[in-house]
């Protein structure tokens, strides 16, 4: 099972993690992000690429399922406005044992932050700020030893 | 050619969306570049740094020397920060 | 935030995680495990060693706290009978960083497996049985660096 | 002092809590169960195979050869199966 949603709009987690344990005994492992305000930060903006961002995410998806043989992975995005406290991201794995769950997950998260069309805007006061690419998530992404795409 | 652009180059170029007439020798995705730069003053300075540009054809991410043969959509934007 | 709970009756994986979230913005990560049935297990009954179990957990939840400087951590074992397909185990970790809350959250189900005093009985038809401990579980505790205690 | 049994520990040896006079000479959990084993069958079977074996003393985990000094509650189960 593959499930991906790119969508304005609060995620609802609970449902989120209902439909993928409703498809599976054994280990769930999930990851979720949300907007930090530690930094000042008063709105973030998520703006995406309609079509290739679902295709990714999707391409994302199977390749984890594939190549830790997952009984489903989830992976719902969120754009548009948000404040801080609110969630960006939700990824979710399913598998019959924890450590196929756990790395797929990590796996997921760190990819789509290399290999999906999104980008943020930080707004602090009146100052807006499109966010830099970082270099850390190059290299996490890279840990998992398939080149990431130049994007 | 339908040209999409996101993010601070959407700002920069003013637009988020444009079709073009390719004309016959622009080849490459850095060929469009200069050509679209040599027509207007806000994309030459939107793709003078070409470090910052990350491009896409038919929404596959592909390097800037990609060959335009065949390509239905191009799309120009800095590197992605989601997640 | 640390909170442990060792108890009967079915794990609220929306309430628990709610409660994680709340304390923080950035990172949270879970893992839920639940009762196997692709074995021909109907039962399974989970014995603790009351206070002692609590104990083991909140020094292990306090110990990832430390070690990745977790916002909060949440350790939730159910105990006594349960079916196929019911939560046995949910972890979750918060950290305004992504590889942190990840790598705190494989931790402690790695740890958890070897260092607190559960014991499992699973009843398939009418074979009841006490589960092996399993060599596995002490290898994916040993490769946190840290000697498990022999238990 | 008391002695508590987890697990097939518990239903082998026939109850999960019992409450003994700890003689003098028996100063280690090893000891411990010699002397249990000694007193009856039950418990010679259950306590046979000491690698099966896990202690703690007082709610820590220990190894067999833990001394007894001090304690208070003693804790006799096989390898733990959580999570």
């Amino acid at each position: 099972m593959i499930h991906v949603l790119v969508a304005p709009g609060p995620i609802d987690l609970a449902a989120e993690l209902a439909r993928i344990e409703a498809l599976t005994a054994g280990a769930v492992a999930s990851f979720s992000g949300s907007v930090r305000a530690d930094d000042g930060v008063t709105l973030l903006e998520l703006e995406h690429y309609p079509g290739a961002t679902e295709a990714a995410l999707a391409a994302l998806a199977a390749d984890a399922v594939a190549r830790w043989q997952l009984q489903g992975a989830i992976i719902v995005h969120r754009v548009g406005p948000m404040r801080p406290g609110e969630r960006i991201v939700l990824v979710a794995t399913a598998a019959p044992h924890r450590a196929a769950a756990l790395d797929a997950c990590a796996y997921l998260i760190d990819r789509l932050k290399t290999d999906a069309p999104f980008w943020k805007r930080e707004t602090r006061g009146k100052d807006k700020r499109w966010v830099d690419a970082r270099d850390t998530d190059r290299a996490a992404a890279e840990r998992w030893a398939i080149p990431a795409p130049d994007a | 050619m339908d040209l999409l652009y996101f993010a601070w180059v959407r700002e920069a170029v003013g637009t988020g969306h444009e079709r073009i007439d390719l004309p016959d020798d622009v080849a490459t995705i850095t060929a469009l570049l200069d050509w679209l730069a040599a027509r207007d003053a806000r994309y030459a300075s939107a793709f003078a740094d070409r470090t910052r540009l990350r491009a896409a054809i038919d929404q596959r991410f592909v390097g800037l020397d990609a060959s335009l043969a065949g390509a239905r959509e191009v799309a120009i934007f800095p590197p992605v920060t989601g997640g």
